[in-house]
């Protein structure tokens, strides 16, 4: 196998008393999905805020590449070419879906205004628009606000937003939380297909379905720890609810 | 003037303003300066008849008070009192408008703060009275533009629109008139509308100078100042004082304004 | 963290006895929200009587903050039930000032001197306050318009009306006994404006914390979708909250007028930022659904203690006007730090 | 409504074509924002015009409004950007007082007859107020404190030093040069304040609506948390808003002082609370995220209008307070129902 | 089979132009799960707070026990015995658990007090931590504000609060959305637990396998409209996913 393009070493992380992340770790190979699965309050939106660069770890290792890097803010990490769907969305409701995907990254007016900060939201909003299609994100009203939309148009504007910019990397964590089940299963394609287009997929869900459905490797995390490791086709269903409650204890390796 | 006549008399001043010139911010104010147990306070009373329990209080501590400027309902407790009689303030106010608007007379108004600080509404009641008795003069009434130096000058600039014939404007204090003065700059009719106002700041002065404000009821709080503590001074050493005494005020105009007769009077630098 | 029964094996990690015991002191100030305001209003107390004990103690100056911080606590009172629906408002000192121009104007009409005149008064102030509310609060909870608003025009429209009914001047008819009972009066020393504050402020903070009426409060400042689906009734409520914060400033209105023998129309333009000052002081948050009466009342006397203090040191007046500032923000800091140690 | 390729067969339900036409008129009210509050002014404006023309329309008039207006815009300007973050600034009329005297004072030392005491006087009132934006900045940004209090505590700050720099009286020197051009000059006409203001507003609009600075203006304010993750420096940003208030005030502070040709210390402790309510009569929330320049352009011309109009065509002066909040009041109103009729 | 305790017929709503509802059905008999599913937008959510007074229908009747009844308000609802857990949970997130299951229906204190508007506060929370134990909700904190709860317990706050109260019908708007593995099964039986007492559960989920395991009989919504209805046992997953997204055509039947 082709060495990680991202890999977290022993990740520590606390808030307060509370140890969210202990000797977490992750390994992204080229070209896969890879699930990210565990109870609820395991640690996996807190490791993937940590590989997004939204908080800072404690202790622990986080390298891209084979080479050791810090990521102090979100911009550190898209600059490596890792994109995140976060749990909450993150999407400024007041704006539309292409301020949205633009937000952070806007593309400049050619020349001086440009430079002065002036945007091109013409550009902006057909790219966003064409990116949509090609995704397959079907909006009504692409220009209305965000708050305008539903639940599940919100989680599709997020996720399109992360796969337009994702250069390596996606984190989804509970893509299909609020989603039915025709709506799944598009994310589902979407994710395969960006998989086949060479950017590598971490999917968070609660649904070990869909989780075995798409992923090719299985990482489990229980009370802040990676405690098991699975490859495609080598674990049931009942093998990882029993490894993420407990009952299976550290059989999988890397 | 007080701190001048303190180092005079060899006394010891403190001085303290209230935020807002009201007896709702004015009584803990004079509470609190009782804390430090003086031998004298003196003060410029905000309302007639809010002041008069505090002060009973203040005098029943044995502290003697000494009123400035403005008088009181029930004058029993103070030791004395030294100012100016804001009703014929008020009066001289209209006669000095009436003065510069001529004999041919015409539309006066009265912009004014805000009613209930009763120095200030005294003013108005003396000019309310005086006006009325002059002659060629018609005086279309009062308005309060806050203490909002802007609104002043915008509520006069509609005045002059829906007046065109005002021939002139009275302020019974300083935030009116600057805003008056501001109208009156914006619309180039210093010459046509006469303006007079109260007290002397150096703003108002500069006006006066300019000829944007035509006259000016000059109180003369230095002299206030001085005489209330050397009242004090005297109370202190066992000696006599008058229960009254005025001052009286002076009119200024651009002509006499330089004069060392009215200079005199005029605010030096910080007082309060 | 998990729920629900299979989340008892999560313990391991998060088991309290599990986790480093704060330090006595520490848990003191994280957990007691008002502990920090508590400290700072003792340390600011506490520098004045250092400096000037003798004055900053003496019967005058305690007895003239104490009447200085129950005038200001009516108004707390009910700005604190306002800001704990999320609410805010702006109309209190407007409306202090109407209810007493128009309880004046009622008690002259049947003669000062007639007996039932201080009764009649006191109705009129707290009718006059509590129609006002109801009416702030009519457009709040049911037109849905934001308070800041509603509340900022009903404060002109109410100054308005005050001077219109009082022709602009302050206008005297208070009924002596008024002024000697209330206004001047002390039991066994104490001041009793501020017997009178106190007791409303217990009777209004049990109803806060103890009550239906004040979980609703809370419920409604927490999430009001929640609370209406809670089967609370959420604009009524809402209604009552206002009308109670205009019931708070009548009865300002009335015992200002006992304060000062006289209507006082100017000098009341601050009091609703003064009051709200008070209620964010005493750990209040703006966006609803915290907030304690014991805080408020700490919070109200920060700035009196404050104000005369710095006064009684004797610092020029302009300065004061700064350090005033200074600690404020001072004082809000230090329990910002309290409460991110806390959610820590 | 359901998302992404398989909702194609939705569209029978939602198809804009199934839909009920709305009438053109109900469309151009519910779908452009400002429309509302434009009409209400124009309603407004024509009442005057129509019992007073000759009045209400003289040059004078017009001036003094397109002033009055041109000098509320400036601190417009800066508090729309602090409301789009969803925060509020309280400080900018003390601020304005502050910048005011601190450049006079400066002109006065380097002598007002120097040829450059304009130019040294203006940087000095800018920079005072950037500072003073950037202070305030940092106590929200950066320790999080409620922006209420720290631009209140600011606020009294801010005025304590400028009344001690001043000792308390207002003070002269503003060189004649800048009476002159500015405060009483024209350019065919038109005050030359009014045109600054304009041109101001117009640069601050563009700058809100079109540039990525203005984008992360609306995004902060729409959700904090979003923008950070998308790699906004949200606390740069904030401290950058407010000193952006602070350069307003100080502006403003600069074109009052050659407006009046002195300092106004007394008079601007409702400019605060007269620029929050502009800015929301323009349409925006306090709740951040939403608002244009356009709007609190009209915002601000509704309160002058109506004072002004209602000086003409001569209410008594107690009734003009009572029928500002009215109007106020109905304005906000009829905009809160076009609003639910949208969102139905 | 019994007469249905609840039952709507021909329910439409619209929002504005969008018409969420039109001609929705559904009965609940005493004692089972029936298990409402569509896919997103379908109107589920909708239906759930018609039914429980928190929206007014436009059109339709609601009938409890075969008696016509209109539901002005939430708190109409309750008196029929109608419990509801929202899909945004609908708490009040500064107060606690104890407060928030007993917001609205206080326990006054004895006697004058009680009259009074004072509340027992010690009454409420003994009760409440005893159902909670009852139910195996399992909270570290009973005291500290519901904010500082994480989204899985909120979860369980709010599924506890309806149980405690229902008396015949409990509505559950994707209880488990948010909800590892586990504690998805540990909801599952609990709702077994409660159809067993007697209480009729209303089920909604995107979850196939979940609403196949545990529902008595499933509905079906597509576009505001009762599409389809199954028996336990007569239905497969595929069908199901055929009649939300429209492959399937009105085949079941009441
Ligand atoms: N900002 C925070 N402050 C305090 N504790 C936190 C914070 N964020 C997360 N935690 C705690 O860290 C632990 C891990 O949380 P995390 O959100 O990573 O879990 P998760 O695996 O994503 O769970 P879920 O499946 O419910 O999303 C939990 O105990 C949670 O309460
Ligand atoms: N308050 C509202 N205003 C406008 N439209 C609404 C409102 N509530 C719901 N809708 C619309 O009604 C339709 C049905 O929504 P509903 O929430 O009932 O769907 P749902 O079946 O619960 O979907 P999900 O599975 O995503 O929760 C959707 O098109 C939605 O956009
Ligand atoms: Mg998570
Ligand atoms: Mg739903």
């Amino acid at each position: 196998m082709a060495s990680p393009i991202l890999q977290a070493r022993d990740i520590h992380k606390s808030y307060g008393y509370i140890r969210s992340l202990q000797d977490a770790s992750l390994e992204v190979f080229p070209g896969e999905v890879v699930a990210l699965i565990g109870d609820n309050g395991a640690g996996k939106s807190t490791l993937t805020k940590a590989l997004s660069g939204v908080i800072r770890i404690d202790k622990g290792e986080i390298l891209v590449d084979g080479k050791p890097v810090t990521f102090a803010t979100p911009q550190d990490a898209r600059e490596h070419g890792i994109e995140t769907v976060y749990q909450d969305l993150a999407l400024a409701v007041d704006l539309n879906p292409a301020e949205n995907v633009y937000l952070g990254r806007e593309i400049p007016r050619p020349g001086f205004l440009g430079k002065l900060g002036f945007m091109d939201r013409k550009a902006m909003q057909r790219e966003t628009e064409r990116r949509f299609r090609d995704l397959g994100v079907n909006l009504k009203d692409m220009r209305s606000a965000v708050a305008n939309l539903s639940g599940g148009q919100r989680q599709g504007v997020a996720v399109a937003r992360a796969l337009i910019w994702a250069k390596r990397v996606v984190f989804m964590d509970e893509p299909t939380a609020a989603l039915g089940v025709a709506q799944t299963r598009n994310v589902l394609n979407l994710i395969r297909r960006v998989r086949d287009q060479g950017v590598s997929v971490v999917l968070i869900s609660h649904s070990m379905p869909d989780v075995l459905a798409v992923s090719d490797r299985i990482v489990v995390l229980r009370h802040g720890s990676t405690v098991a490791r699975f490859q495609k086709g080598d674990a049931k269903s009942d093998d990882l609810v029993a490894a993420m409650t407990g009952s299976l204890q550290m059989e999988g390796a890397a | 003037g007080a701190r001048a006549a303190a180092e005079e008399f060899g006394a010891d001043v403190t001085v303290q303003a209230a935020k807002n010139y009201g007896p709702a911010d004015q009584v803990p104010l004079l509470n609190s300066v009782l804390a430090r147990s003086p031998d004298f306070i003196i003060l410029d009373p905000t309302n007639r008849t809010s002041l008069v329990a505090p002060l009973m209080d203040v005098a029943s501590q044995g502290v003697k008070v000494i009123a400035v400027d403005t008088t009181l309902d029930d004058t029993s407790m103070l030791t004395a009192r030294i100012g100016t009689d804001n009703v014929e303030v008020g009066r001289q106010l209209a006669r000095a408008l009436a003065e510069q608007v001529g004999p041919e007379g015409g539309k006066v108004v009265m912009v004014g703060s805000s009613p209930g600080i009763s120095t200030v509404d005294q003013r108005i009641q003396g000019f309310e009275e005086e006006i009325a008795t002059i002659e060629n003069i018609e005086f279309i009434g009062t308005q309060y533009a806050g203490n909002e130096v802007s609104q002043a000058q915008n509520m006069f600039s509609s005045l002059l629109s829906a007046n065109p014939d005002l021939v002139g404007v009275a302020s019974p204090s300083e935030n009116p008139s600057m805003g008056v003065a501001g109208a009156i700059r914006n619309a180039g009719v210093s010459d046509t509308v006469s303006a007079a106002g109260v007290d002397a700041s150096e703003a108002q002065i500069e006006l006066l100078r300019e000829g944007i404000l035509d006259a000016l009821v000059i109180q003369q709080p230095y002299e206030m100042g001085y005489q209330a503590v050397e009242a004090a001074v005297k109370v202190a050493n066992g000696e006599e004082v008058a229960a009254e005494s005025g001052t009286g005020a002076i009119i200024g105009t651009q002509t006499n304004i330089d004069d060392p007769e009215v200079s005199k009077y005029l605010y030096k630098g910080s007082c309060i | 963290m998990s729920t629900i029964e299979s989340s008892k094996d999560n313990a391991e990690v998060n088991d309290p006895a599990a986790r480093p015991q704060p330090s006595l002191l520490r848990r003191l100030l994280v957990d007691r929200p008002e502990m920090m305001i508590i400290l700072a209003l003792v340390i600011i107390a506490g520098f004045f009587v250092a400096v000037r004990p003798d004055a900053f103690l003496s019967g005058i100056n305690i007895r003239n903050m104490s009447i200085e911080a129950g005038m200001m606590m009516f108004l707390a009172v009910g700005m604190t039930y306002v800001i704990i629906t999320a609410g805010i408002d702006l109309s209190v000192g407007s409306l202090l000032v109407l209810s007493g121009v128009c309880a004046v104007l009622v008690m002259r009409m049947i003669g000062i001197d007639h007996p039932a005149a201080p009764w009649v008064g006191l109705l009129v102030a707290l009718g006059c306050g509590t129609l006002w509310g109801l009416l702030n609060g009519f457009f709040v909870a049911v037109t849905r318009l934001s308070p800041l608003i509603v509340t900022l025009a009903s404060m002109g429209i109410a100054l308005g009306i005050a001077r219109l009914l009082s022709g602009g001047v302050d206008i005297t008819g208070v009924p002596r006994s008024v002024v000697n009972t209330i206004g001047i009066g002390r039991v066994m020393g104490i001041p009793v404006i501020f017997l009178i504050a106190t007791a409303f402020a217990v009777l209004a903070g049990v109803i806060l914390h103890r009550t239906r009426f004040g979980l609703h409060t809370f419920a409604i400042g927490s999430n009001p979708q929640a609370a209406e689906r809670a089967g609370i009734k959420v604009r009524r409520h809402l209604v009552m909250v206002y009308a109670i914060s205009g019931f708070c400033a009548g009865l300002a209105g009335y015992i200002t007028l006992s304060r000062f023998a006289s209507t006082t129309i100017a000098g009341h333009s601050m009091d609703n930022l003064r009051a709200i000052t008070a209620v964010v002081l005493g750990g209040a948050s703006l966006f609803g659904g915290v907030g304690t009466m014991f805080g408020t009342s700490v919070g109200v006397l920060i700035p009196v203690v404050l104000a005369s203090g710095l006064v009684i040191v004797g610092l020029p007046s302009f300065w004061q006007e700064v350090a005033v500032g200074i600690v404020l923000l001072a004082a809000v800091l230090v329990d910002q730090w309290r409460r991110s140690s806390r959610s820590r």
